[in-house]
């Protein structure tokens, strides 16, 4: 259809969100519409703003980490771990290996949780209510995972800066492996159930297509830009916990591009759980002896400064920077999250698409709005 | 002739897909292995939900203080970011150890990230396995732990207590000081020079 | 004088139980209510459960366990709740096609089960062109359906109104097709003579007797998952896409109707498909020595077949994604017509070449 | 590396006012508010592919805002710059014509602290609420008891105890 034909067309105006819209968070979008066609759409956000920001430069440091991870709830390790690099950079503190360790551990652990979460959203995307059941049952795992190592299922505030909260338990290591064995046949039956299904492939075919420029000129990271041929990977670029062993791998199992569309970008994670499935089985077993927490000065001050850090989070780059004035409370928390740089390009990907595949395309995005808001 | 050869070669696709897709779903129906195993939990009931002896040592659940370990150092105050915790106190029957009369932790207000918890001196402070908040009236949802306003006849017997403690004191000072001891002292002091 | 074995079997059968001086018109009341209670009230209520249990199998849940014995009475209690909510109702008090949309559709979708015999004799209506009839009432409840959802005032409802229509595009042409088929090889046009020619044993159902006749099965069976608006092409109601669609306006009583239509839809498809293909109530063995009660056991062993076609759809219903507007017409244009013409094709060679034998005739 | 291209941008832009700092922990070039989308746009150049835009910080300091533009080389090296803006009548220069992501950050500045970028003031807001007053992320920002007559903050709990 050419743009001449769009504008004569008559067209009329409808909200989708921002409650039952598939981002993970109150999304909402405004859509002008043409029968069944997508005209335009108008992304409005702000109805999750709770001024975490604002709000930082009121706690201590030692609470920050706390009120970090919910920006992403789905995958608060990343967010924690950002501040404490950041802050561990203005303290010049050395972390033990052992506490690196198990940072890429459960930083791993949550990004598997995270996609799976994803795949639960894509499939209700596309109506199938069974096989987003049985993602949620295998999330399941992952999330009394870390209730045993944590303590919480959700909101774990376990990296601290100097190291983690508390040291590894007994049995974690074994019920990992367990896990670790439980999910990989798992994925063999997502494939027969959906991912190979031809309705569920044919409906994602061709919908929602973002272009590599958009990704370079926007900035966009993480899985989706990786699905549309823009590698760019935190974890292999500008390694951090020990992510250096691992660079080669990564760099290794890149998804050759195809057509950059919803299937592609949900492809993306599904490969992304196995990369971190085998990053897992191998640093699960070589936690090496040491201490889990460094020891900090007893006041809770952290010298005058600045310093900024990036993480790869589950939905891409997550930079937190940190200025400092040498008092017990921040002087300026700023966070650089990954869904922001998504807010503006949403519009061209939905443009031209049909009713049908917007909740699809929206929830390959996996747009975090809670990110966005902050 | 090969549009239609690929049409019909789609056509054969979906259907062998679509079929493995029913095919996948037959063992849940009919209960093979683990795999009609419901994995919901049927929350109130004992039957199959998880209760609190069973959630792992570190679920962090709702506070609970240990009062006669507590000093009253107002740790988990000044870090709590939600400041949920409300901390009265008094002058106690031992010097070193203040009374504790009021332990209020807002339940609405906590985020349950434990901080509290690691900072606490003494160790009083802890998570409980329990989870269940809900109550009827927004006023239950604070827990008290505190052991009270002390009553003027406990200040009365704590100040007696006290002073009878120190006469004991200084009578057992009194009879340290032999005059053997002191002599000694002397001596050393003299050598010291 | 109303001739009531000429037009309503049933109510002639009822009647053989009363008083001769009744009013034939009381009888057919009588019967109806006979025929309906235990259809609307106790088929829907399985059908129901059935759903939800098979649901909940799929998906690893427990399902309804909390009213009743196995949590067999939760559909009366939810059906008293939703008649006991406000009945919420938008501004534009005077559509009244969108108030009576559900009622209405429910109402032509039960006319069409009347000319359905569920035994021998047992029948409402009598009709010479029922096959045809039933496919006019089964579009006239998705039109209603389609008036009530244009005129709800809601963007969803009204993208679901033209869903609707494409969905009866979609439906008709390949299930008239397979009609058209049967009509062919059992030279009949209503369900009782093509009842006639099958038998209670499998290798005399229609399915099976001529060998184009599973193709206009298999025809018929998408054909009316696309009219039923199911799982895998749930498009009309999607609740991720149009947010329910033509329900989105309905709440209370109008909502439980809703909830009765899509039941009674799935029940009338495994009805259509029984009586049509599986032999209907043809009992396998001679039931002569049960006398009257003979059509009663055939009609449990047609509604035994029933369920047991309503428990493969929720099968595939759980089982697969949905899929979307252009690949139902595609499915529907390119697939199943084309399949069914080249089966009308067939079939019309077969009955050339063996003089209208079926494969059991010619065994 | 920083020093490299300060040294360029010194030699090329020799008559505006442009500084290293390094004392803070990271290493900015100070540029003067003015010269943003000069020399912004000779960087945007002179790396053979234009770094990213990861995010713009803006900061309250007594007097003016500091906004700190963070890039990011294909590399994965971080290049800072900073720039003043007044307190009184804060206004800069739009990146937004070189990196199209810089828009939504503009945006976000604007709300939070009122620096209105390229003299485009929006109207509506994208994060706050429409017709919110202030700009929270001020330090000198008191905070509003309601919003259109909706209390902000609950009555804390609190238990009596009784005192004999």
């Amino acid at each position: 259809m050419s743009n001449q034909n769009m504008e004569t067309e008559e067209t009329y105006y409808s909200n989708y969100g921002p409650q039952g819209g598939l981002a993970s968070g109150p999304l909402k979008l405004k859509m002008t519409l043409s029968g069944e066609r997508v005209v335009a759409a108008e992304p409005d956000v702000g109805f999750l703003h709770r001024g975490i920001e604002k709000t930082c430069e009121k706690l201590q440091w030692v609470a920050l980490p706390s009120l970090i991870e919910k920006v992403d709830y789905l995958s608060s390790i990343h967010g924690t771990l950002a501040l404490s690099l950041a802050v561990e950079k203005l303290m010049k503190i050395e972390i033990s290996p052992r506490a690196q360790a198990i940072r890429l551990i459960v930083s791993e652990l949550n990004r598997i949780a995270s996609h799976i979460y994803f795949l639960t959203t894509m499939a209700k995307a596309c109506g199938a209510q069974t096989a987003s059941q049985f993602f949620l049952r295998d999330r399941e795992k992952i999330n009394n995972l870390f209730e045993m190592l944590t303590g919480a299922r959700l909101m774990y505030n376990y990296v601290c800066v100097g190291g983690v909260m508390s040291d590894i338990t007994e049995g974690f290591i074994e019920k990992t492996h367990d896990t670790i064995k439980y999910l990989k046949p798992k994925l063999k039956e997502y494939d027969d159930l959906l991912f190979n299904n031809h309705i569920f492939t044919n409906r994602l075919k061709k919908t929602g297509i973002l272009k590599t420029s958009d990704c370079i000129s926007h900035y966009i990271t993480g899985p989706n830009a990786r699905a549309s041929g823009f590698f760019y990977d935190v974890r292999a670029l500008s390694p951090y916990c020990g992510y250096e062993k691992y660079k080669e791998f990564l760099e290794r199992s890149i998804k050759p591009v195809t057509q950059s569309d919803s299937l592609d970008r949900l492809q993306q994670r599904v490969l992304e759980i196995r990369q971190s499935l085998e990053i897992l089985s191998l640093e699960i077993d070589r936690v090496p002896a040491g201490t889990y927490k460094e020891k900090l000065s007893k006041d809770g001050k952290v010298p005058k400064g600045e310093a900024y850090s990036v993480v790869e989070s589950s939905r891409g780059l997550f930079g937190v920077y940190v200025c400092s004035s040498g008092g017990n409370v921040a002087e300026r928390i700023k966070l650089r999250t990954p869904s922001l740089s998504l807010l503006k390009v949403v519009p061209d990907i939905l443009k031209g698409n049909e009713v049908s595949d917007v909740p699809g395309v929206i929830a390959s995005l996996d747009i975090s709005v809670s990110e966005i808001d902050r | 002739m090969s549009e239609y050869l690929g049409f019909l070669k789609a056509i054969h696709l979906s259907g062998k897909s679509i079929l493995k897709s029913i095919k996948t779903s037959v063992p849940y129906f009919i209960g093979l292995g683990d795999q009609q195993k419901e994995i919901t939990e049927e929350y109130p009931d004992r039957v199959s939900a998880r209760m609190p002896e069973d959630l792992p040592a570190r679920f962090r659940g709702i506070l609970k203080n240990d009062i006669n370990k507590c000093s009253g150092c107002r740790a988990c105050v000044d870090i709590c970011p939600v400041s949920c915790i409300r901390i009265e106190t008094e002058p106690g029957p031992e010097k070193a150890k203040s009374w504790v009369s009021v332990f209020d932790i807002d339940i609405s207000k906590c985020t349950v990230c434990g901080l509290c918890a690691e900072a606490c001196p003494t160790g009083s402070l802890t998570h409980s396995n329990e989870y269940e908040g809900s109550v009827y009236h927004q006023q239950q949802q604070i827990v008290s732990c505190g052991k009270g306003w002390a009553t003027s006849e406990m200040k009365e017997r704590w100040r007696q207590e006290q002073e009878t403690k120190d006469l004991q004191e200084k009578e057992r000072a009194k009879a340290q000081q032999s005059p053997l001891g002191s002599e000694f002292k002397k001596l050393l002091s003299d050598k010291k020079e | 004088m109303i001739d009531l074995q000429e037009i309503s079997p049933f109510s002639y059968y009822i009647s053989t139980f009363m008083s001769e001086n009744l009013h034939p018109v009381f009888v057919l009341g009588v019967s109806l209510v006979i025929y309906f209670i235990p259809l609307f009230y106790l088929s829907v209520a399985i059908t129901t459960y059935m759903g939800r249990k098979t649901a909940a199998d799929v998906q690893m849940r427990i399902g309804p366990n909390r009213v009743g014995p196995f949590g067999i009475f939760q559909y009366v209690a939810d059906t008293l709740k939703l008649f006991l909510k406000q009945d919420s109702v938008v501004n534009n008090r005077k559509a009244w096609l969108h108030l009576a949309g559900p009622v209405l559709s429910i109402a032509f979708t039960l006319m069409a089960f009347l000319s359905i015999p569920v035994a021998d004799q047992w029948y409402l209506a009598n009709q010479k062109w029922s096959l045809l009839h039933v496919y006019l009432l089964m579009v006239a409840a998705q039109l209603f359906l389609f008036f009530s959802a244009y005129t709800s005032g809601n963007v969803f409802g009204v993208l679901s109104s033209s869903r609707i229509l494409v969905a009866i595009a979609g439906f008709s042409v390949p299930f008239l097709l397979s009609i058209f088929n049967i009509i062919l090889v059992s030279g009949g046009s209503s369900f009782v003579e093509v009842l006639a020619i099958q038998g209670g044993a499998p290798w005399k159902w229609m399915l099976f007797s001529y060998p184009t006749t599973a193709i206009s099965f298999f025809v018929m069976y998408c054909s009316l998952l696309i009219w039923q608006g199911a799982p895998p092409f749930d498009i009309l109601d999607s609740e991720e896409e149009i947010f329910g669609g033509y329900s989105v306006e309905y709440s209370g009583s109008r909502k439980w109707f809703i909830e009765q239509l899509k039941s009674l839809q799935l029940i009338l498809s495994c009805y259509l498909l029984t009586g049509l293909f599986l032999g209907g109530g043809h009992f396998p063995f001679n039931l002569e020595t049960f006398g009257r009660g003979a059509q009663a056991i055939q009609s449990l062993f047609f509604s035994l077949k029933v369920f047991v076609l309503v428990f493969i759809s929720y099968w595939i219903r759980w089982s697969l994604p949905r899929t979307r507007l252009n690949q139902v017409i595609f499915f529907s244009f390119k697939v199943l017509i084309p399949v069914s013409i080249v089966g009308f094709f067939l079939t019309t060679v077969w009955l050339a070449l063996f003089n209208g034998k079926g494969i059991g005739n010619l065994l | 590396m920083e020093k490299e291209l300060f040294e360029k941008i010194k030699n090329r832009f020799s008559d505006s006012k442009i500084e290293l700092l390094n004392n803070t922990g990271i290493a900015k070039i100070y540029i003067e508010s003015k010269d943003i989308k000069k020399i912004l746009g000779f960087v945007s150049t002179y790396f053979e592919e234009k770094p990213f835009l990861e995010t713009i910080i803006a900061r309250d300091i007594d007097d003016s805002f500091s906004v700190s533009y963070i890039f990011r080389e294909k590399t994965g090296d971080i290049l800072t710059f900073e720039t003043e803006t007044n307190k009184k009548k804060p206004e800069l220069d739009s990146i937004a014509s070189t990196w199209p992501g810089a828009e939504v950050l503009e945006r976000e500045i604007q709300e939070l602290f009122g620096i209105v970028f390229d003299g485009k003031e929006y109207t509506s807001n994208m994060f706050l609420a429409d017709q919110w007053v202030g700009k929270p992320m001020k330090k000198d920002y008191v905070f509003p008891e309601d919003f259109k007559g909706i209390e902000h903050r609950r009555n804390p709990l609190k238990k009596e105890h009784e005192r004999p």
